[in-house]
């Protein structure tokens, strides 16, 4: 039987500085905070970060930025991140804004093989790029590139050691899209299961996506509510 | 901005939302609006995250670490929801099943422009879901207040900052007036009853057609 | 609470001549023969089809091609229906074909609001079109329209009132691509329970894209297996 | 084609594949191969239709109606099987996860160029799923009889028929030769012990470099 469950360190072994990597999560959930913390440990610099947005300070990819190990962030939305947004004011990174669901939609285009998109959205604001504007059936859309990166890092709830992956309810989010698109893509996730447990229909990224499984254990507090967010 | 004038226009925003539509409620204004519909109006509320269904923000001890809504506050959700990818999520938007947005603004023109994610300079946090639910919602409403702090209009005859997306709003609520964009032009419907209609069009930049059966809210 | 379960007659009693019509399934497995049947007795002609394949003669839409409805289809591969083969060389029908995971990303892309993809695929055969073609990063692709129509024909296994949708295994295929892609999503299902039966993190196709539920009852032969298929 | 030469061809191409791998086996001879694996070897079968995971093709009384190959067979999964969408199924193909994949061809040239789903005027049922697992799999090996039923050469100079896709051949195998692509042209590695190279020469057009250590099968 196929067994892709593996240590963070070793899931890591092959980061090096340059590399570009896709982070799940949407705020708290999905984010794979002990994969965060491995490659933080890794010492690994000039990381072109994709995420969708950076966390808060102090917690998750921040972390990265914090740390310098960051040299251009590709996100959609920094506004619960003020110390992101001061690094991007003070020229300490790159950060290029792309639309939520384009974003989603370019890290998808890099999975499924294509080139790119063409989308009208943001096609009569700043985000025009007139050298991007083709014209479909006397409709104006703009070329978007599909976006890869060296590597994916993902959290699911649940894994089974063929490497198929369960997510939960709005920890979903980019996950299933960054798991197709990298060339290693490492899960995380809380609870392994054997292989078989889980029902085929009820797979959300099958395992032919996934290299490597590290069973996360014991949550890190970083897992769990955030007080300042609870009314 | 005092917690009545939110809730006036939130009550007053409730009153848009149709039975059975699949409704994006943005953060700030919008996410007051549950507590002013019927309570078995049925509907499906959307959040960016991935979420067809999203219900009410909880109390901390029901908090679920998996479950926020798309402005970082912990929900539960509704029988029935469904979760999604980041993806699908937006093909919602963007394919046309949408059939309501409701957005806060920088400024509004005329013309039904938006302006409400960048102050080159001062305030540029990204950009979110914001341009594909202005751009694509069947229907957008703005909430917000009627100028800004400084007391400035926010209605505009044309926004001077970056636009969100063109010509996409089609109505604007705040706590003095109700206006609706037309393809000619801004229509003032409703006002206020703390107010009067020469102080509505001092703090309006826009000209305003007043509608024939102008009523108070 | 929200209802959307009708009859074969109510859900389709806007369909008119000439309308573009998706039609999920593989083979049989995910092809909603009662819809197909209910499309056959509306009397619309010269409709424009989409479907991955044509089914076998004498089944599934193969009974559209035959009784004359349509005009044009969309599709992938008709290798199992020979008498569809035959209507397009006499020039019955106009067939249009793709390769199948593009004809699925097309679909997907008019489900998501796109206007386009960029694809390789092909690129150095006979479905190159020159006026498609644009360099990216020095890599040639091609621009391939989105892929919408009027209606969407579903099957599912599972649906609940609100319209909430489960595949069954290999009869997921096409369906929930097509069932973002239309103006009006109509599905069929062999089960129907009530709305907040089904986990939210099972749902294959939120109800927010589906109109309409038709509940199929007891099955057609039609939906069983295919003895000339067994070994 | 005898059962024999088709079992001959499944049983040398089954030795290809290698622990771990996400392999597509097309229709034909393809579907053979699983018939002389061993039996504990790990690996994952992906089938168009949004199956990775695909088992053995099924006995009647064990057919599921909603269980089919891309091939139409009734077959079932292994523990650990996943279904998808189309989308997604093909992602994984275009996305450069399908380690491997075996297709049928009608010509094959020295340059790798694979001709397999076109004879114009005669045999046009559509593209499938062909191109995209010609262009994508990372290593596509082509199963085929040696020659046409007439007993012409189908391993070409240059393709005669419209292309599925261009230099995209690793490996052919057939019942007489198992034959490389490689950058500079194709190199003869094993011939079937039932011939001879002068056989093998005669019936294959393209050139033929004979490899140092020439085996039989």
């Amino acid at each position: 039987m196929i067994d892709k469950t593996t240590t963070v360190s070793k899931a890591l072994e092959n980061v090096t500085c340059g590399m570009s990597v896709m982070v799940g999560g949407f705020g708290v959930p999905g984010t794979p905070f002990l994969l965060i913390n491995g490659l933080l440990g890794s010492g690994a610099d000039r990381l072109i970060l994709i995420k969708n947005e950076a966390n808060e300070a102090g917690l998750g990819v921040s972390l990265l930025l914090e740390a310098g190990r960051v040299s251009r962030l590709i996100t959609s939305h920094l506004g619960l991140n003020s110390l992101a947004i001061a690094m991007m004011n003070k020229k300490e990174i790159e950060v290029n804004f792309y639309p939520q669901g384009i974003l989603a939609e370019k890290i998808r285009a890099g999975g499924a093989g294509l080139l790119a998109i063409v989308t009208d959205i943001g096609i009569n604001t700043i985000l025009r790029r007139e050298e991007n504007v083709v014209q479909l059936d006397g409709r104006e859309g703009m070329i978007e590139p599909a976006l890869r990166a060296n590597i994916a890092l993902i959290h699911a709830a649940k894994a089974d050691r063929a490497g198929n992956l369960v997510y939960e309810k709005s920890a979903r989010n980019f996950n299933p899209l960054m798991a197709t698109a990298a060339d290693l893509v490492i899960a995380e996730a809380e609870e392994i299961v054997e292989t078989g447990e889980i029902p085929p229909d009820q797979v959300h990224t099958p395992g032919a996506f996934v290299d490597h499984v590290v069973p996360i254990g014991e949550l890190l507090p970083e897992y769990g509510v955030l007080k300042h967010h609870v009314r | 901005m005092s917690v009545n004038i939110k809730e006036k226009i939130a009550r007053r925003a409730a009153q848009e939302i149709r039975p059975g539509q699949v409704v994006n409620l943005g953060i700030g204004i919008p996410t007051l609006i549950p507590d002013f519909l019927p309570p078995d109006l049925p509907l499906t509320i959307h959040s960016e995250n991935g979420i067809l269904g999203a219900g009410e923000i909880t109390l901390a001890a029901k908090a679920d670490r998996n479950l926020i809504d798309a402005g970082g506050a912990y929900i539960s959700v509704v029988p029935g929801a469904a979760f999604c990818d980041s993806a699908l999520s937006f093909s919602l938007v963007r394919g046309g099943r949408l059939n309501l947005a409701f957005l806060g603004a920088l400024e509004v023109s005329e013309q039904g422009d938006l302006a409400n994610w960048i102050i080159p300079g001062k305030f540029a946090p990204g950009i979110g879901g914001a341009m594909e639910l202005a751009q694509k919602a069947r229907r957008l409403i703005i909430t917000t207040t009627h100028t800004t702090k400084k007391g400035e209009a926010k209605i505009l005859k044309n926004c001077t900052l970056p636009l969100t997306a063109r010509r996409c709003v089609d109505m604007i609520i705040t706590e003095l007036a109700v206006i609706k964009v037309e393809p000619d032009g801004m229509v003032l419907t409703e006002i206020a009853h703390e107010t009067d209609l020469d102080t509505v069009l001092r703090l309006t930049e826009a000209p305003l057609e007043i509608a024939e059966g102008l009523t108070t809210f």
